[in-house]
């Protein structure tokens, strides 16, 4: 055994523990991680609370968007019905598409992790459990607001791909474009927090002992799921902030009549679209990974196999974007490019179904209503994804594409690969977190009706496609041969939604949310951890874990657990707390303290929200002070966090000794720093394609830019303000006020670069209003004065602790956290005056 | 019954073939004639004008809906409702009505009488 | 980071060439010379494939942990190299 | 002129045009297609024959299927082999589709409109020869290479049976090849979704052979000029701020020309027979049959006046 820390593995062997432990450590436990009461039920932070919430609302998202997809189905039933006429169908069938992938989709995976994951990694909770409760509310409000716009008809109409010119101010004068774009801001908000607290989570609060290779796969696809996210959110972050811009204050990245291009939107669209894709699939897949096993009762064959198709799919799902685009005119060697990997995207699919198989085939499964939908999901899935080896062909993409092939396709890729896995995965976990399991004998009508209705409407879609029939019709001609087929449709849709009512039944009938204690436990006989049994702290002590399904290998574990015999059987600085591990073996490091209730993220979404809405309704005033309050709320919940303990090392058992406060490369808060910096960067990264996609195909309406000598006092001041960061890192050792005073110089320099960036760029005599170029390379700026003026408020927040005493020495997070964000900013305003003057000089 | 109607109708039809001779003969108002010239009335698109039972598109608004019109006693308010007349009118309407605004369709005879056929079995729901 | 590196290598260069090949087609266009360009490119990161293949199934596995991750990348790179090929045969035939 | 009921004649469902090719563009695609969905049913059916034996299957089966080995069979190894022969017939596929430089076709620009088409048949210069809107003519056995371009939002030109897709985008021009190997009445729609009537927003391609192709070429001719009351009230009644009737003074741009919009087979770009009820109906009050389209309903004209200038716009052949 080799090491990765330093810790020496041997000192596993203490665990089990032999002494009894006092009943009071389990109080006190209960009593710190206690259940809220009343209005805390807002304020409540932990996993098993804002999990639920989450899970419950994408699902209650899930139903609306069906009820748009009932009405849709009603419409076009036969030919030319007029149930809903053709502005409210387009209204519909934008909020179906919309609703459902990121109001549902995402939402609803990501919930699922919070809800699972600590209990599966056996952490006390998320890592950052107030920044899930602000993404949960952000998501909740804001969606609600966003779905709400329907009603008084004021919901977007351009399809959930937004396409402009369609969405431009010209062609959509009204707010309900508006809308889109700001429901989509909360989701990306949200996504983003979730996805840093997923990547913390899994690679830094795993039970001692879970190296990666014994991770649950489940773990893994969230892992993976959230590393895409931190990659393809930011585009779609900056699509959607540009088309913004662009209506409100006409600045034309997508004109073509004045150096902008259409297709710069549907490249970012997608780029961040395709893989959304896989980003809804990948959970669903871990999901039906850890299912399988169970179902068949035996271990995961081809673990490692599916890890890899996992990774891969991370991976080659961003070299595919473009098939949204064959039809485009590309040229035939980039459609090429695009075909090809999407080609091989469908290589690691197809390795998991086939280990989904050899599982199946090594076990003996067990037809419960998991095991139904497992296997009905398999072969839903595999339908969609032939049909999607299909549509990556460039010539049978030109003919299906945009027609009700792909409405086929997608639904049965969709459905197949993420909702029949999470019906599965309803089966499968309620127990663990309700007093009774679901109807299994009601599940099996549930699958029953929705395999059969998924079957039945969307089978036929395909052969209407290749009848002509477009996507995205309110209606269609007679004569055709259509109506048959979308009749049938019809029907399907209902059983489809049928299945799902009986689903509902079953819940309301059966499930009784008991978080922690009294829950009806490991009724499928499964083997990972999150069976083990819990209470509102997750499990009464932190296992060592030697194996893929502990529970299976270890019978007698679960009794130990709970006797406290393995790590933290108590707390050991008398707050919420769990174990940070390493990375690779997940070896303890250290203790850190979590934050617990705190109405301050409540608040903070709140007015978010408002400051959204109120940009939307051009509610000005308003909105400034909304997103003043948004912001005040962040830096107090964020104020009673950094604070060091009074204990300085703490033993977590067995007299394993670890501090309770790290600093630097190795902490919790520098992880999640730099996973923001990686989504800052590629927001970034993003601008400055954009900028060189206008170049190459509006090269007519280019200028030259300033020239190169120009930007030598602006790289001078950026290197100026980065040493001046990383310097005043170090001067803490010299006194809490030296590194406030090197960051706030620090910023004025970024600030003073930026101007000089800027004012040569106007006396050039750009603006941003006037081209392509000029929107570019002004939105670069915009960016860059976020970051600076977001590095001021961070400088700010490290004045104001200083002068209370919160920065403690030698180190100290908060002033580590400012100094990476000042130096990442300092960068960004290096690359960017650079790549401005480099493009088309 | 059917049987019995279809004399009706043919008796009529001579008799009336007698008043006008240059109208297209009536044959029989059979289900077949009505489908056939409910299929014919969407051919021709009489629903760009008419707003047509049993079909939601399109639904015009610048001739009367045809909902019920076999239970109307005029044709346009100055012809009588038979079924000859009828057919005379949806092939050339400014012929018998003037001031109309349908201007006149080409179709076959055989289009006409199945359209008549089809507008006089429309009743009132 | 170079855990990663090692466990990701096929794919990491898959992603580079990938980039790399549609940065080509997006900003320098299909002719000749980037045909070219692309199929050297994609012979080089096949021979960089199993230079790594072949280095990674000689490193001394720790233990199973070690052994694991080995694997793995092996197989990673497998996919990567396959994947790679695809992606370069659009500069010979479309 | 029966071709003229095309919206209730072709009442057939089977075979689905995108399986009916009408000429050399699409009839490798439908091969193509064919091979893709029986493919696809083979392999769906190893998938469930593999799902069912391990369900279902004898030990000994079970046993061949329940290892890695398996996995990379199945999963990695047989679709390699299969997509690597397909990459290359789609690769090699696309490259014979697309337009190649100096081809010796018809040219002909169409510009999508919200939410109809503009038709500019142009010369072997690429000069405009003629205008229509609509409705494309073209001759058997000629490739016709279409410059599609769009003048407000994107939309999408297909006729499934001459060829796949391609969309039409503000600022570019796409290319697009066409053929018809038979004489015939081809319908397409707009397959971009392009807010409104999205929905009705259809095109007719008529092909003729050689020699009635030149016929209806040399019948293009500007309106004689004997509009008599029809053209009278067109032109004063504000039509002609949007439409074009070459040889008289009607020119407006904004929407379709009309010089012979009494020859075309439909009206309202594809969604309606052209004959006068439809033409009276469609001046009276378009709005009633394309919800949102940018010609306003004319309440205003008496019946002889709608009468008039249906004829009149009926003689526009």
């Amino acid at each position: 055994m080799s090491s990765e820390t330093g810790f020496d593995p041997a000192l596993y062997a203490r665990f089990p523990t032999r002494a009894p432990r006092p009943d009071e450590e389990k109080e006190e436990l209960a009593h710190i991680w206690c259940a809220p009461k009343g209005w805390d039920y807002l304020t409540a932070v932990n996993n098993s609370y804002i999990g639920l919430y989450y899970l419950g609302t994408a699902f209650l998202f899930f139903l609306l968007a069906g009820i748009l997809a009932l009405l849709m189905r009603v419409q076009l039933a036969a030919p030319l019905m007029e149930v809903l006429p053709q502005a409210v169908y387009n209204q519909v069938f934008t909020m179906h598409g919309t609703v459902m992938m990121f109001l549902f989709a995402v939402p609803a995976v990501e919930a699922a992790g919070v809800l699972l994951l600590p209990q599966m990694l056996a952490a006390r909770d998320l890592p950052f459990p107030r920044l899930s409760a602000y993404a949960f509310w952000a998501y909740a409000v804001g969606g609600l607001c966003f779905f709400a716009s329907i009603f008084v008809g004021l919901a977007p109409d351009g399809g959930w791909f937004m396409y402009p010119p369609l969405t431009s101010k010209a062609y959509s004068p009204g707010i309900n474009t508006d809308f889109w774009l700001l429901g989509i801001g909360f989701i990306e908000i949200s996504a983003i927090a979730g996805a840093i607290e997923i990547i913390v989570g899994v690679l830094r609060t795993r039970a001692p002992g879970m190296s990666l290779d014994r991770m649950p796969i489940f773990a893994w696809a969230m892992l993976v799921f959230a590393a895409m996210i931190v990659i393809a959110f930011p585009s779609v972050i900056l699509a959607t902030l540009l088309l913004e811009i662009e209506r409100a204050f006409g600045w034309p990245f997508f004109d073509a009549g004045r150096g902008g291009d259409p297709l710069l939107w549907q490249h970012l669209f997608w780029f961040f679209g395709h893989p959304e894709v896989y980003i809804i699939f990948l959970p669903a897949a871990g999901m039906v990974s850890m299912i399988v096993a169970t179902v068949a009762r035996t271990e995961l064959v081809g673990y490692r196999l599916i890890v890899l198709a996992l990774l891969a799919t991370g991976f080659i799902s961003f070299g595919v974007w473009a098939h949204h685009m064959f039809a485009t005119g590309l040229p035939p060697m980039t459609t090429g490019f695009f075909s090809a990997a999407s080609m091989a995207v469908s290589i690691p699919a197809g390795i998991q179904v086939f280990a989904w198989i050899a599982t199946l085939a090594v076990g003996k499964p067990r037809y419960s209503a998991p095991g139904l939908f497992v296997i009905g999901s398999i072969l839903i899935f595999v339908t969609g994804g032939l049909t999607g080896v299909m549509v990556a062909m460039v010539p049978f993409d030109w003919q299906a594409h945009d027609s009700y092939f792909i409405v086929a396709h997608l639904h049965y890729v969709l459905i197949g690969g993420m909702v029949f896995p999470l019906f599965a995965a309803f089966y499968y976990w309620i127990p663990s977190i309700s007093r009774r399991p679901l109807s299994d004998r009601l599940g099996r009508w549930v699958f029953g009706l929705m395999f059969a209705g998924m079957n039945i409407a969307f089978l036929p879609m395909h052969l209407s496609g290749l009848q002509g029939m477009p996507r995205r019709v309110s209606t269609y001609l007679p004569g055709q041969g259509l109506a048959l087929p979308n009749l049938v449709s019809t029907v399907g849709a209902f059983l489809l939604a049928a299945g799902v009512l009986l689903f509902l039944v079953d819940l309301v009938r059966n499930f009784r949310f008991a978080p922690g204690g009294g829950t009806a436990g490991n009724v499928h006989d499964a083997g990972t951890l999150e069976w083990l049994p819990t209470e509102l702290y997750s499990v009464r002590s932190i296992p060592v874990v030697a194996s893929r399904e502990p529970l299976w290998d270890d019978p007698a574990l679960a009794a130990r657990v709970e006797a406290g015999r393995y790590f933290l059987p108590r707390s050991a600085t008398g707050l919420r707390e769990t174990i940070v591990t390493s990375p690779l073996r997940a070896e303890p490091q250290y203790l850190q303290i979590l934050p617990g209730p705190s109405p301050w993220p409540i608040a903070a979404a709140i007015f978010t929200a408002g400051f959204f809405l109120a940009l939307t309704v051009q509610a000005y005033g308003f909105g400034l002070a909304s997103g003043l309050f948004a912001v005040i709320a962040v830096l107090r919940w964020l104020w009673e966090s950094d604070r060091r303990v009074a204990a300085e090392r703490v033993d977590i058992g067995a007299g394993i000794e670890v501090p309770t406060y790290v600093t630097g490369s190795a902490s919790h808060g520098w992880w999640a720093m730099v996973i923001l910096l990686i989504v800052m960067g590629m927001i970034f990264v993003m601008g400055l394609f954009s900028l060189a996609f206008l170049w190459s195909n509006q090269p007519s309406y280019w200028a030259p830019p300033p020239a190169f000598r120009g930007a030598v006092p602006i790289l001078l001041l950026d290197l100026a303000a980065a040493a001046l960061a990383i310097g005043g890192r170090r001067l803490l050792l010299r006194g809490a006020a030296w590194p406030v005073v090197a960051f706030v110089l620090s910023t004025a320099a970024l600030g003073g670069a930026l101007w000089l960036d800027r004012g040569q760029w106007a006396a050039a005599g750009f603006a941003a209003e006037a081209s392509g170029q000029g929107a570019a390379v002004f939105a670069l700026l915009a960016l860059q004065g976020a970051a600076v003026a977001t590095g001021a408020l961070m400088a700010g927040y490290c004045a104001a602790r200083a002068l209370r005493g919160l920065v403690t020495r030698p180190a100290n997070t908060s002033i580590d956290l400012t100094m990476l964000f000042l130096a990442y900013a300092a960068i960004q305003g290096l690359v960017g005056a650079l790549f401005t003057r480099a493009v088309g000089a | 019954m059917a049987r019995e109607e279809v004399m009706i109708a043919a008796v009529g039809t001579l008799l009336l073939g007698a008043c006008h001779p240059a109208e297209i003969a009536p044959h029989d108002a059979g289900a077949a004639a009505i489908a056939r010239g409910r299929d014919a009335a969407r051919r021709l698109g009489c629903g760009a004008c008419h707003a047509m039972p049993d079909s939601a598109w399109p639904k015009g608004r610048v001739g009367p809906a045809l909902d019920g019109f076999g239970d109307r006693a005029m044709i346009a308010g100055q012809l009588p409702n038979d079924p000859v007349r009828l057919a005379a009118f949806v092939r050339d309407a400014p012929a018998l009505v003037p001031g109309t605004a349908m201007p006149a369709i080409p179709m076959r005879d055989e289009d006409a009488r199945d359209i008549a056929a089809w507008l006089q079995s429309l009743h009132e729901q | 980071m170079r855990a990663w590196a090692i466990m990701l290598s096929g794919l990491l260069i898959w992603a580079a060439h990938f980039f790399i090949l549609y940065g080509i087609g997006e900003f320098i266009g299909d002719g000749f010379a980037s045909r070219l360009a692309i199929a050297a490119l994609t012979g080089v990161c096949l021979a960089i494939c199993a230079l790594l293949a072949a280095a990674v199934m000689r490193m001394p596995p720790r233990d199973f942990f070690g052994k694991w991750r080995m694997q793995l990348a092996f197989a990673g790179l497998g996919i990567g190299a396959l994947a790679i090929l695809w992606q370069g045969l659009p500069a010979l035939l479309a | 002129m029966s071709n003229r009921f095309l919206l209730a004649s072709t009442s057939a469902g089977w075979p689905p045009p995108v399986l009916d090719p009408g000429g050399p563009y699409a009839e490798p695609v439908t091969l193509l297609a064919w091979a893709l969905l029986i493919g696809g049913a083979v392999v769906l059916a190893i998938v469930v024959a593999a799902l069912g034996t391990a369900l279902f299957g004898s030990k000994r089966l079970k046993a061949k299927l329940g290892g890695e080995r398996a996995i990379w069979l199945g999963g990695f190894l047989f679709p390699a082999v299969v997509l690597t022969g397909l990459l290359i017939w789609g690769l090699s596929l696309t490259s014979s589709l697309s337009p190649q430089p100096g081809t010796d076709a018809m040219r002909v620009r169409i510009i999508g409109e919200m939410w109809w088409w503009r038709v500019h048949y142009l010369d072997a210069r690429g000069q405009e020869a003629l205008r229509d809107a609509n409705e494309l003519h073209i001759p058997v056995g000629r490739p016709v290479l279409l410059e599609l371009e769009s003048a407000d939002v994107i939309h999408s030109f297909w006729i499934p049976r001459l060829a796949g897709k391609m969309d039409m985008i503000p600022g570019r021009t796409n290319k697009l090849l066409i053929e018809a190997d038979r004489p015939g009445v081809y319908k397409g729609q707009c397959a971009e979704y392009c807010g409104g009537p999205h929905a009705l927003m259809g095109f007719v391609v008529v092909a003729h052979s050689a020699k009635d192709f030149e016929r209806w070429r040399a019948a293009r001719r500007p309106a004689d000029g004997g509009g008599g009351p029809g053209l009278d009230l067109f032109l004063a009644s504000g039509c002609a701020a949007c439409h074009t009737i070459r040889g008289t003074a009607a020119n407006g741009l904004a929407g379709p020309d009309l010089t012979h919009v009494g020859s075309r087979q439909t009206l309202g770009a594809g969604i309606l027979p052209n004959n006068p009820g439809t033409m009276a109906g469609w001046i009276a009050d378009s709005q009633a049959i394309k919800p949102g389209n940018r010609m306003p309903a004319y309440h205003q004209f008496s019946g002889r006046e709608l009468r008039a200038l249906a004829a009149y716009l009926r003689g526009l052949e």
